[in-house]
C-alpha cells in the first residue's frame, strides 16, 4: 500500500462524495423546505443521464449534453412537483413515501417505454479524456478531477444563492416558518415549485456528469438514491452543511472501506476468505457508520434537536 | 405546619443566555390551590416542564411527597401520582372519550403489556374511567370520538384523565385556555371540589378564576417569584402591582 | 356490525371459497395465487400493527420477511445437503417441520425487531423511514455476499416443509395452512388492536405527551409494537419461502419493502382488513396487468398515485367510508 | 367481483389449454434493467418457432421481471395452468436455480438458453435438464486458456461478490498458468470502479482479466479506457454483447473476449440465423439470441422424432443433438451439457456499428469441470 495509491483512492472517495452531495443537497432542500420526503429523487436522476445521453447522440456536444440534462430534469421535476407533489406537502409521510414509489415506477417504465431496455451511450468528451498527473507522480483522470472541480462549484454556489440571494432567504425563511412567508406575501406555490425544479436539477446534473463514465440504464437512480438518503442522515435532514460533510465521509468510506478492509482481513485470514468478508463488510460499512453516527447523534451530524 | 405534597428548591434553567428559571422555590400544601400567575414570557411553561420532568432544571431539586423526584423521567413522575394536564389539549384524537380515559387508567394500573382481553372490558379499568368522567359530566359522551368534541368537553376530558391516575397533585396547565365564560365558570366549579382530592398548582391566565379558586397566589416575573401570598396579599402587593397587575390592568 | 366489518368478512370468505372453487375445477394455479394473496396480507398485517396502530413507518420490513424467509431455507438446506448445522453442544442437523422453522423465523425476527428498533426509535418522522430503509440494505448486501448460504443465487429447497397431519405439497392444502395462519393472525391483530396495550399505543402514535403524562413509555411501547410486528412479517417470510421452495436477497430489497408497505396504503392504513384487500387486489393486478402489457408497472404506479391522492383511508375506506369503527 | 374475476381468469386459461399439442413455456426477463438479455433471447428462440411453421406448437412468454421469486410463481402457472410440457429461457442463474430443480422432479424437460450454473452440471443435474448454451464457466476457463496462450504472466481478476463472480473467477484460475497480480471482489451492481483501477495500477500488473455482466461492465470499461492504465483486457463475452458494445462506446475497441459464439462464424446455419434476425428484428444477433435460436432448433429437431409425451423417447432424441447449430459442431456430455469450441473475439467496428469478430479458439471440444460429479 503506497501513499499514491492511498492518495489516489482519496481522490476517488471525495469525487463519489462531491457526486452524492448534488443529490442529497436536492433530497435536503426539498426536505428542508416543503417537508416532503421524496423517494423519486432517483429517477431524476436517471433523467438527467439519458436526456444527456440522447442529446449528446444528436448533437455530439457535452456542453449541450450537461443543460439538456439540467433543463430535462427541471422541467421534469417542475411538472411533478405542480402535478402530484404539490398535494403531497400537508400529507404524512407515509403518503409521501407512497406517492414517490409510484412515481418511481412510472419514471422508470416510462424511461424504458421510450428510451428501449438497453443502456444509452454517453462518453467523456475529448478535452476531459485521459489521465493527467498530479503533484507526487498520481496518474489520476482529468474527468474525475473535473467532477470533483463541478462539484465543488455547484456546492459553492448553492451556499452562495442560500446566504445571499433573495431566493435563498426565502428558502430559509420557509425552512423556519412557513406561516411567515405566506405572511410576507411571497408566493409560495411558486417558491416551491422553483426549490422542486432546483433539487431536481442538481440531481440532472449528477445523473448527466456520473453518466459519461458509467452506465446509462434504467433503474441507475436508486442505490444512489439510498446512499442519498445515508448521506442527508448522517448528515441531519435540512441541512445542506450536513449533506457536505455526510457526502463526503460516505464516498470516503465507501471508497476506501472496499480498498481496505479486505485487505485488513488478509493479514489472517486466507487470501480468497479475506477478500469476500472484507466485500461483504464493506458492502455494509456505510450503513454501520449511519447507525453509529445515530448512536451517538439521534438526529445527525448538523441536524436541529428535536 | 403540614409536609407540603410538591416543593420546589432554587430552579434555575437557562437557554443561552435566557435564564428562563431564575431560582425558583415554591411549595404546594395539601388541600389547597397554588395558582402561579404571570405575564407572557414569564417562564411558567418552563417551571411546569421541570416540574413535570420534561426538561431537567439546571440547578436546584424538586421534591415530591418527600421525596427528591429531580432525575426521574415524567413517567417515573405521573406514576407516582403526578398528573398533569396541558395548556393544548393532548388527547388521542381519533379514539373515543372513554378511551381517552381508559388509558389513564391503564397508566395508573402501570400495565399495558396485556395482549388479548379489550382494554373496554376490563372492569377495573372501565369503572376507574367511567368514575372519573361522571364526575366531569362527560358520562353520556363516552363513545363520542374526541375529535368530535366541543373544545370545553376537551379540556373537562383532560381533567378527567388526569383524575383516573387517583393522583397525589395535580399539575394543571391553563386548563381553562380558551374556555368562555360560561365553560370556565362551570370549570372552576370542578376544580374547586378537587382539591379536597388533592392539591392543584394551577397555571392560570383568568384572573377571575385565579381569584376565585387559589388559596395562594405566586407571581412569576422574569423567572422569579416576585411575592406569594393570600389572594389579598397578592392584590394589596405594591411589587406585584408594578411588575404584573398594573400593567396588565 | 359495521360495513367494514362486512366487507372484511366478505373478502377474507372470497379469498378462503375462491381456492376451493379452484381445487373442485383443477385449477391449481389459482390457489398458488390465492396463497401468494394470503402470505402477502399476513405480512402486510404485521406491518400494519407497527405502521397503522404505531404509526412507524417502517421502509424496512423486508428485513423480517427475509429473516423469516433465510430461517426457512438454512433450516431446510441443513436436511436437504446432510449437513448438520452444528455438531455441539449436540447433533443438530436442522430441520423441516414447518412449526419448528415458524418458530425459529418468529423468534430471529422478533431479535432483529428488537435490535432495530432499539436503535431506530431513538429517532422518529423521516429519520425513522430512512434508517428502517438503511438496515434493510444492510441485511440485502450481507445476503448477497453470504456465500455460506448462496449469495445472490439464493438457496433452493426442493421439497416443501412438512406439517403434521398434512400434505403441504397438495396445493390446496397448504392453501388451508396458511389461511388458517392469517386468519389467526387477523384474530390476535383484532384482540392486539383493542387490548390495554394496542390502546396505549395507538395513543403514543397520536399523542406521546399524553401517553408520557400518565405513566406509559411512548418509546417503549413501540418498541414492543416494532418487535410484535417483525415476528408477523418474519412468519410470512417462513411461509412465502416454502411456497415458492426457496429463498433469495430480492425477499431483503427494499422494493419487498415498498411493496409491503403499498398493501396496506392500497387497502386502508390501521384497518384491520386492510392490508388483506391491499394484498388481494395487488396479486390480482400483477396477474392481470402483467399479461396485458410489458409496461405495467406504469399502470400500477398511476393507480396507486390515484389511491395515494384520491381515496385516503384506501379501497376499504372507499367502500365502507372514512371512518373507523370504534367500540 | 374478486371471485368472478378469478373464474373467469381460469376459463381463459382452460380455454387456451385445449388449443396446441405441444406446449412449451419461455420464461426469461423481459422489463426492468436486465430486459435486454431477455427480449433477445425471446426473439432468437421465436425466429426459430416461425421459421419451423408448426401449428401443433404454442409458445407461452412470461417476463419474470428479473426476480426469483417472481420466476417461481410464473413457473408454477405454466405448469399448473398451462399445462405446459417444457420450460425455457432463463437468462439468470439464481432464478435457474430457482425454478430448474423443481420443475425437472415435477417431470418437465427444461433446456437451458443460457443460465447454466456448477450445481445442475455436477450433483444437481438431471435427466430433463439440458444446457444449450454451455456450463457457466466456459467463457472464464476459455479466458484463461487465452491469458496462459497470450503469455499473460501476472494478471489481475476481478469480479462480483456474488456466486457467479467466484465460479468465474475459479474457472479463469483453471486454465490460467501465470502468476496473479491481484483478485478482488467487487460490489455486485457497483456503479464505479475507480478504486479497483487504482489498485490495477498500483499492482504492476501485466494485463486484467474481469467478469462485470450488464451495467457493470459498461462501467468498468468506459472507465479503465479513461484511466490511462493501457493493460491489455480480456474478460468473456458477457461484457460486449451486441447490445452493450454500443454503450460502452470505443472503450471497448480492441479487447479480446470469449465467446461460444459469433456472427461472422462460417457456417450456413450462422449465416442464415444473423441474415433472417437483422431482417426480422432490424438489429444484429446477441449471444443470447444465438442460443436462443439454437434452443429452439433442438427443440423442433426431437420433435421431429418423437412425442413430447414418450419422456424416455423425447430425452433420446434431445440428447442426439441433432440440428444444425449456429456454432457449427455440437454434441451433448453425458450430463447433457455441450461440448464445444469456446473462440477468442476481438471487438471491431464496422462502419458505424461495434461489433465483434473471431480472432483465434481458446479452447476446443471443451465440455466442463462437474462432468465426473454428475451421476446420471
Amino acid at each position: 500500500m503506497t501513499p499514491i495509491l492511498i492518495a489516489e483512492q482519496v481522490l476517488n472517495g471525495l469525487q463519489s462524495g462531491v457526486m452524492l452531495f448534488l443529490m442529497a443537497a436536492g433530497l435536503t432542500l426539498i426536505f428542508g423546505v416543503m417537508g416532503l420526503i421524496n423517494l423519486a429523487h432517483g429517477s431524476l436522476y436517471m433523467v438527467g443521464a439519458f436526456a444527456a445521453a440522447a442529446t449528446a447522440a444528436v448533437t455530439g456536444s457535452f456542453v449541450l449534453a450537461l443543460v439538456a440534462a439540467l433543463a430535462a430534469a427541471a422541467a421534469a421535476g417542475a411538472l411533478v412537483e405542480r402535478l402530484v407533489i404539490r398535494r403531497l406537502y400537508d400529507r404524512d409521510h407515509l403518503d409521501q413515501v407512497l406517492a414517490t414509489f409510484a412515481l418511481i415506477l412510472i419514471f422508470s417504465e416510462g424511461t424504458r417505454w421510450i428510451f428501449g431496455s438497453f443502456p444509452l451511450y454517453l462518453d467523456i468528451p475529448e478535452a476531459l479524456s485521459g489521465p493527467v498527473t498530479l503533484p507526487g507522480g498520481i496518474q489520476y483522470p482529468l474527468y474525475r478531477l473535473f467532477i470533483i472541480g463541478m462539484g465543488l462549484v455547484v456546492a459553492a454556489l448553492l451556499f452562495w444563492l442560500i446566504a445571499r440571494t433573495r431566493l435563498g432567504i426565502r428558502i430559509r425563511a420557509g425552512e423556519n416558518d412557513r406561516e411567515m412567508i405566506a405572511a410576507l406575501g411571497v408566493d409560495i406555490a411558486r417558491l416551491y415549485t422553483l426549490v422542486f425544479a432546483l433539487g431536481a436539477a442538481l440531481a440532472g446534473l449528477a445523473g448527466a456528469l456520473v453518466g459519461a463514465i458509467q452506465s446509462v440504464q434504467v433503474g441507475m437512480g436508486e442505490p444512489v438514491l439510498i446512499l442519498a438518503f445515508v448521506v442527508i442522515v448522517i448528515g441531519g435532514i435540512g441541512s445542506i452543511e450536513g449533506a457536505l460533510v455526510g457526502a463526503i465521509l460516505v464516498g470516503l468510506t465507501d471508497t476506501l472501506g472496499g480498498i481496505f478492509l479486505p485487505q485488513i482481513f488478509g493479514l489472517f485470514m486466507e487470501p480468497a476468505a479475506a477478500t469476500q468478508t472484507g466485500a461483504a463488510l464493506a458492502s455494509m460499512a456505510i450503513y454501520v457508520l449511519m447507525a453509529a453516527v445515530l448512536a451517538w447523534k439521534p438526529t445527525g451530524l448538523f441536524g436541529a434537536k428535536s | 405546619m403540614t409536609e407540603p405534597v410538591l416543593e420546589t428548591r432554587g430552579l434555575v434553567k437557562s437557554f443561552g443566555a435566557l435564564r428562563a428559571s431564575d431560582g425558583i422555590t415554591l411549595d404546594l400544601r395539601p388541600g389547597e390551590i397554588h395558582a402561579v400567575i404571570g405575564p407572557n414570557g414569564a417562564g411558567k411553561s418552563t417551571m411546569i416542564k421541570q416540574l413535570s420532568g420534561n426538561i431537567a432544571p439546571d440547578e436546584g431539586t424538586v421534591h415530591f411527597l418527600g421525596r427528591d423526584v429531580t432525575g426521574l423521567s415524567t413517567m417515573a413522575r405521573a406514576r407516582a401520582g403526578l398528573a398533569r394536564t396541558f395548556q393544548v389539549s393532548a388527547l388521542a384524537m381519533e379514539d373515543t372519550v372513554l378511551q381517552n380515559a381508559v388509558l389513564g387508567a391503564l397508566g395508573a394500573s402501570s400495565s399495558p403489556y396485556r395482549f388479548f382481553r379489550p382494554a373496554l372490558k376490563r372492569a377495573e379499568l372501565r369503572d376507574r374511567a367511567m368514575a372519573a368522567l361522571e364526575r366531569m359530566g362527560l358520562a353520556d359522551h363516552a363513545a363520542t370520538v374526541v375529535s368530535e368534541l366541543s373544545h370545553g368537553q376537551r379540556r373537562q376530558l383532560e381533567v378527567a384523565v388526569a383524575l383516573t391516575l387517583q393522583p397525589k397533585a395535580f399539575l394543571m396547565d391553563e386548563p381553562m385556555a380558551g374556555l368562555g365564560g360560561e365553560g370556565s365558570q362551570h370549570l372552576t366549579g370542578i376544580l374547586d371540589r378537587l382539591r379536597a382530592e388533592a392539591p392543584i398548582l394551577l397555571i392560570e391566565h383568568d384572573m377571575d378564576a385565579v381569584f376565585a379558586l387559589a388559596d395562594r397566589i405566586s407571581v412569576l416575573v422574569y423567572g422569579r417569584i416576585i411575592a406569594t401570598g393570600t389572594v389579598e396579599e397578592i392584590r394589596r402587593s405594591p411589587e406585584v402591582r408594578d411588575a404584573y397587575l398594573g400593567d396588565a390592568s | 356490525m359495521s360495513r367494514e366489518r362486512i366487507l372484511g368478512a366478505v373478502v377474507l370468505l372470497a379469498l378462503g371459497l375462491v381456492p376451493l372453487a379452484a381445487h373442485v375445477m383443477g385449477e391449481p394455479f389459482t390457489i398458488t395465487l390465492a396463497t401468494r394473496a394470503a402470505i402477502l396480507a399476513l405480512a402486510a398485517v404485521g406491518l400494519n400493527i407497527a405502521l397503522g396502530i404505531g404509526g412507524l413507518v417502517s421502509l424496512g420490513h423486508a428485513t423480517f420477511f427475509g429473516i423469516g424467509g433465510y430461517a426457512m431455507g438454512i433450516l431446510a438446506s441443513h436436511v436437504q445437503n446432510y449437513e448438520p448445522m452444528f455438531e455441539w453442544p449436540f447433533l443438530f442437523e436442522g430441520s423441516t417441520s414447518m412449526p419448528f422453522i415458524w418458530l425459529v423465523a418468529v423468534l430471529v425476527s422478533a431479535l432483529a425487531a428488537l435490535l432495530i428498533g432499539l436503535l431506530a426509535l431513538r429517532t422518529s418522522g423521516v429519520y425513522f423511514i430512512m434508517i428502517t430503509l438503511a438496515f434493510g440494505q444492510m441485511f440485502y448486501f450481507f445476503s448477497i455476499s453470504w456465500s455460506a448460504y448462496g449469495g445472490e443465487d439464493g438457496l433452493s429447497i426442493y421439497v416443501r416443509n412438512g406439517f403434521p397431519g398434512l400434505n403441504t405439497l397438495d396445493p390446496i392444502q397448504f392453501f388451508g395452512l396458511c389461511y388458517a395462519v392469517l386468519c389467526l393472525v387477523l384474530l390476535g391483530a383484532h384482540l392486539l388492536a383493542r387490548s390495554p396495550f394496542g390502546l396505549a399505543l395507538g395513543a403514543a402514535r397520536q399523542s406521546p405527551d399524553r401517553v408520557q403524562a400518565v405513566g406509559l413509555d411512548p418509546k417503549r411501547l413501540r418498541l414492543v409494537g416494532f418487535v410484535i410486528s417483525g415476528a408477523i412479517t418474519g412468519l410470512a417470510g417462513a411461509l412465502f419461502a416454502d411456497l415458492n421452495r426457496f429463498v433469495s436477497p430480492t425477499m431483503f430489497s427494499w422494493q419487498t419493502s415498498g411493496e409491503i408497505m403499498v398493501f396496506i396504503i392500497l387497502g386502508g392504513v390501521g384497518r384491520l382488513f386492510g392490508p388483506v384487500v391491499g394484498a388481494a387486489v395487488f396479486v390480482m393486478l400483477e396477474h392481470f396487468l402483467g399479461d396485458m402489457s410489458e409496461f405495467w408497472h406504469i399502470w400500477l404506479g398511476l393507480l396507486l398515485l390515484a389511491v395515494v391522492l384520491f381515496a385516503r383511508g384506501g379501497l376499504v375506506g372507499l367502500i365502507a367510508g372514512r371512518e373507523k369503527a370504534h367500540d | 367481483m374478486l371471485k368472478q374475476l378469478l373464474a373467469s381468469a381460469a376459463l381463459v386459461a382452460c380455454a387456451t389449454a385445449a388449443s396446441a399439442e405441444v406446449k412449451v413455456g419461455l420464461i426469461t426477463t423481459l422489463s426492468g434493467g436486465g430486459a435486454g438479455l431477455g427480449i433477445d433471447t425471446r426473439d432468437g428462440f421465436m425466429l426459430a418457432i416461425d421459421e419451423a411453421g408448426r401449428d401443433d406448437l404454442e409458445v407461452v412468454v412470461e417476463d419474470d421481471q428479473q426476480k426469483p421469486d417472481v420466476a417461481v410463481q410464473i413457473a408454477d402457472r405454466m405448469i399448473q395452468s398451462d399445462k405446459v410440457d417444457l420450460l425455457t429461457g432463463i437468462v439468470w442463474s439464481n432464478l435457474a436455480m430457482a425454478v430448474v430443480p423443481s420443475a425437472t422432479a415435477q417431470g418437465l424437460f427444461y433446456l437451458s438458453t443460457n443460465a447454466a450454473p456448477a450445481q445442475l452440471a455436477g450433483r444437481g443435474c438431471n435427466a430433463n435438464y439440458f444446457s444449450v448454451s454451455y456450463q457457466n464457466d466456459n467463457l472464464h476457463e476459455a479466458a484463461g486458456a487465452y491469458a496462459t496462450s497470450a503469455d499473460f504472466k501476472n494478471t489481475f481478476i476481478l469480479a462480483p461478490n456474488y456466486p457467479a463472480g467466484k465460479d468465474s473467477l475459479n474457472g479463469f484460475k483453471r486454465f490460467y498458468e501465470g502468476e496473479l497480480a491481484g483478485e478482488i471482489y467487487t460490489k455486485l451492481g457497483q456503479t464505479d470502479y475507480a478504486a479497483e483501477i487504482a489498485q490495477i495500477r498500483a499492482s504492476g500488473a501485466d494485463s486484467v482479466f474481469f467478469f462485470l455482466p450488464g451495467g457493470m461492465g459498461i462501467s468498468f470499461l468506459k472507465q479503465y479506457a479513461d484511466s490511462g492504465v493501457d493493460l491489455p483486457l480480456v474478460g468473456p463475452a458477457f461484457s460486449f454483447d451486441q447490445n452493450i458494445l454500443q454503450a460502452v462506446g470505443d472503450a471497448a475497441l480492441g479487447v479480446k473476449n470469449t465467446s461460444s459464439w459469433n456472427k461472422d462464424l462460417e457456417n450456413e446455419s450462422n449465416a442464415h440465423f444473423v441474415e433472417a434476425y437483422l431482417a426480422k428484428y432490424d438489429r444484429l444477433p446477441s449471444l443470447y439470441a444465438a442460443q436462443g435460436y439454437d434452443t429452439a432448433l433442438l427443440l423442433l429437431s426431437a420433435l421431429e422424432k418423437a412425442e413430447i409425451t414418450d419422456k424416455d423417447a423425447f430425452r433420446a432424441a434431445l440428447k442426439e443433438a441433432d440440428f444444425a447449430s449456429v456454432r457449427g459442431a455440437f454434441e451433448f456430455s453425458p450430463s447433457h451439457h455441450p461440448i464445444q469450441d469456446i473462440y477468442v473475439r476481438e471487438v471491431i467496428k464496422e462502419g458505424d456499428i461495434l461489433t465483434n469478430k473471431i480472432v483465434g479458439t481458446a479452447i476446443e471440444d471443451r465440455g466442463h469441470a462437474y462432468e465426473d460429479e454428475c451421476k446420471m
